[in-house]
């Protein structure tokens, strides 16, 4: 489903954020990325939604083959990818409510379809009450489960989720990471980069852990500090 | 595209002309202006050029009998003028006798004592003539000066002030056509400048739309929208103003020409150009409004 | 302020106009337009009122002798003209003897025929005298009047001209008041309207800086900057622009004007206005800038 | 130092973003702000710095009532805090040496303080590699770091930092958590509000709940989950 062939990523600047990485994620996968801050998990999460390009090597996702595809397929292939951005990138001329239809407007839903599913992803994130809030007057942690109610709302086959629980607490963050379980368990391959040393460590998913720009790990059933070591 | 997502698009254009106050403003701004600017460089011209024509119309070929013309000799001219008139050629035209001419002469001359000794007799018959074309004067000079009763080398067409009028006429045309499409040129540079801000202002959102999956066409859609009614409603208050404004000019500056015996000269009103006036200002609207935003927005989409 | 905190600002403010290149282009180009637009009606505006006052200039005032007058009182008027001459009301003049005159009224006549019995003797003499002030023609005609032989009722001064030449001075330099208020309007808006688009563009860069403490001015201080450079630059290129566009006209023109036997008109070259021009483009440049810059910025300061 | 008399905090939409309020934090105090995605932390936070006003009730803040403060005088305040942005704020076309520099360009430093104040910050988070990069070119967490070290740059004798370590692996966490609190041994007043359980739990410093805009418990030595509940 996700591919990585010896891909480098080296930005503009000289920075290296990904080196020589191989890598494999099957349909159905439930995927931990970690590492410290400044290691890469969001340089490889770009890469696969297309957002950066990889300096060498090549990324297949869903299919697509990210290195020599047309301008106009790259909107087909972040269609099939849910994405948590890190940054969020909420539209802020938009509601909540807005910001998450606005995600099945563009797979041209039928607004009978939105009127059902999007009060039901606000709802999943808990944010029934906040649909007619736009962002600059949500707090932190609402804007992030707007977006992952947004990358949910059209039953992507991939969900990619860049610390989708920085900003909300203990609690919040657990039932986040319940939501995202069960969507795998429903098929959907998931992947998260995330600092949540307790939820990685309770949940036994395959973790892949970057270490300046490389894999340094890849465990099957792994926790947040395999080799009693902090990332 | 489903007709539900044109229809949605329409709908969120509409609505970002609403929410993005100080951008739709400046937008629909800058098209008024630009078009207010060309509308009246436009109707100067359409002024001047009528003026003129006007004045060429009003120019008079003259012939003048020879003193001693014979009655046959003169009959021969008045039968061809009117010919020519029956021809549709000559659009009108009145003879001046001899006693008209000795008083016309008479009352140029500032001293009359001048005439001392110029008689009637020594005076001439003349035709003034209006040509229905300006353009046909020098066949039908040619053609009027071989009867034999005419005075050859006294037919004057008032050639000196055509030409003048001629020239005056071409200057005043390149410099139009070279003033309107330095205007146009820096119309659209305005407009798609201002265009280029706003876009340029909402990148960001574009860029988002771009990372969850909307194609370029659902992007550009609603920009379209917005540049196709802000191009709109700027044509619309540019046309108001124009048409205020031109009236107002209109009025002030005929009443001006009346007071100072000027009244050949005539700035026309509004109305009969108002519609075409309409059409030129909408179309420039809406054509720069879409086009512009759709090239705006191009650049962002590459993400 | 501390100095090194100006020195800062100054700096910051110059980098702004490079790092932002869309918006520092968009703004310097508005005022470019602006100015362009404004100097093109300031240029020909001079030339309308030169033209005219030139050809007021060239009006003269005709005044005949009596057909009979005495070497005496042709004498008192000649004193006359030259003590005005020396009073340094009258420029310059000259006298037609009655055999130029003769001459000219042969020539004037299309039919020498009409002359018959009009002899040398029956023609008048005359003064064509050039006033220094064209409004002074009143009290000189009224003087030289007194005079026995003058010939009272053909003293000319191409009155009704002069007075027609007054009133296109007027409706020209009432119009172009109108024209220069309406565009120095539009201009301001159109720069206002872009500075502020420029501005919005970075409300949040404001927001953040008064969020970490900065006070108003030193938030201000670049914008301010920015608005001089932008506007001097502005200014610089409208300039440039406008001495080329009006010397590349005024060529043109004055060859068209020559090949038409208009030469008495004339397109005045730029170098004269130069200095003036650039001063008036500079200033406008720099205070629209600075002063735009200050009250786009104001709005988001209050965070 | 910081003191709030029946704060309430209505914003226009009519949400209620803080409600009688009364608490008071001394100088030299470390403060845990803990409470559910929004439950009125940032609030809490934004009122002390006067980015929103009290809809009732009085701020009083290094002696600045914010209540009637003149517009002029609000720079003063925020000076006299370095402030951890939940959203970084960080300036998009400076470098993260120039952002952290800005800040003490705005208190009129001279360029000698300034060349040796700024790595000193950036070393202090970890970043002194990253002075050149501009904020589009950093890692989320990399970010958030060069807002703590502009926040601290000008020794402020009040830091509030909104979840300074949301976007920070644990190992980063706890280093930046050590950080603040020997600048807050070295007598500067810290307000924090996070989510990061392990390290309330571990800190033992004084901890503000909060829940749906009231405090409902404020404990010397607490903990995030005092009444053996999860926030
Ligand atoms: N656009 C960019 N240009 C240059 N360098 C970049 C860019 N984006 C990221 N980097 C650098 O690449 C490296 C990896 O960044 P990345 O965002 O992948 O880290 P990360 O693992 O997501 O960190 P964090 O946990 O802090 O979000 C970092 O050193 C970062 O500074
Ligand atoms: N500008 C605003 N306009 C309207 N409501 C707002 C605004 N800012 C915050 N709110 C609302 O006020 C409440 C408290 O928000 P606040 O940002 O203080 O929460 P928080 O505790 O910081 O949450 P988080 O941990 O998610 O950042 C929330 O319900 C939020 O939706
Ligand atoms: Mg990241
Ligand atoms: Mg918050």
């Amino acid at each position: 489903m996700i591919r990585f062939v010896d891909v480098t990523k080296i930005y503009s600047n000289g920075v290296i954020g990904l080196r020589n990485t191989t890598v494999k994620i099957d349909k159905g996968e439930f995927v931990f990325i970690i590492g410290s801050s400044g290691s890469g998990k969001s340089t490889f999460l770009k890469l696969i939604m297309h957002e950066e390009m990889p300096t060498e090597g090549e990324v297949y996702v869903n299919g697509y083959s990210v290195h020599d595809m047309p301008h106009s397929e790259i909107p087909y292939l972040r269609r099939s990818l849910g994405v948590v951005f890190q940054d969020f990138r909420l539209l802020p001329n938009k509601t909540a409510y807005e910001n998450v239809a606005f995600a099945m407007q563009i797979v041209e839903a039928t607004s009978r379809e939105i009127r059902r599913q999007v009060p039901l992803a606000l709802g999943l994130v808990g944010l029934s009450k906040k649909a007619k809030a736009y962002p600059n007057q949500l707090s932190g942690g609402e804007q992030q489960r707007v977006v992952l109610a947004r990358a949910l709302v059209n039953n992507p086959s991939v969900l990619i989720a860049d610390e989708p629980t920085g900003n909300l607490d203990p609690k919040t963050s657990k039932e986040i990471m319940a939501l995202l379980e069960e969507i795998n368990q429903r098929g959907t391959t998931v992947v998260v980069a995330t600092h949540e040393k307790d939820l990685v460590d309770s949940m036994k998913k395959r973790v892949i852990v970057l270490e300046r720009g490389d894999i340094k790990s890849d465990v099957k059933k792994g926790s947040y500090s395999n080799e009693d070591k902090d990332y | 595209m489903k007709i539900r997502t044109i229809k949605l698009l329409a709908k969120e254009g509409a609505n970002n002309v609403v929410k993005n106050k100080l951008m739709s403003f400046a937008s629909m701004m800058t098209v008024v202006v630009a078009l207010f600017i060309l509308g009246i460089v436009l109707l100067m011209a359409i002024n001047i050029t009528s003026n003129i024509e006007a004045m060429k119309r009003d120019l008079e070929l003259t012939v003048f009998l020879n003193v001693n013309a014979t009655p046959y000799q003169r009959e021969e001219v008045v039968n061809f003028v009117e010919a020519k008139k029956d021809a549709g050629l000559i659009s009108e035209y009145r003879i001046e006798t001899k006693e008209q001419m000795y008083e016309n002469i008479k009352n140029s001359l500032e001293d009359e004592s001048l005439l001392e000794g110029f008689t009637v007799e020594n005076a001439a018959e003349s035709f003034y003539i209006k040509l229905v074309d300006p353009n046909s004067s020098d066949a039908i000079i040619s053609q009027i000066s071989e009867f034999g009763g005419v005075n050859k080398n006294a037919i004057g067409y008032g050639k000196e002030e055509l030409d003048k009028l001629e020239g005056i006429l071409k200057i005043f045309n390149s410099v139009t056509i070279i003033v309107l499409a330095v205007l146009m040129i820096i119309s659209i540079f305005l407009i798609s400048n201002t265009i280029k801000l706003t876009v340029y202002a909402r990148r960001h959102q574009i860029e988002i739309m771009k990372y969850i999956g909307a194609v370029d066409s659902f992007i550009r859609g609603p920009f379209i929208v917005e540049g196709f009614i802000l191009g709109l409603l700027g044509a619309a208050v540019a046309f108001l103003l124009t048409s205020q404004a031109y009236t107002l000019l209109q009025k002030g500056l005929n009443a001006l020409l009346t007071n100072l015996n000027l009244s050949t000269l005539r700035i026309m009103p509004f109305s009969p150009v108002a519609v075409r006036m309409f059409i030129i200002y909408a179309i420039f609207g809406i054509v720069i409004g879409g086009v512009g935003s759709v090239v705006s927005v191009r650049k962002h989409l590459n993400v």
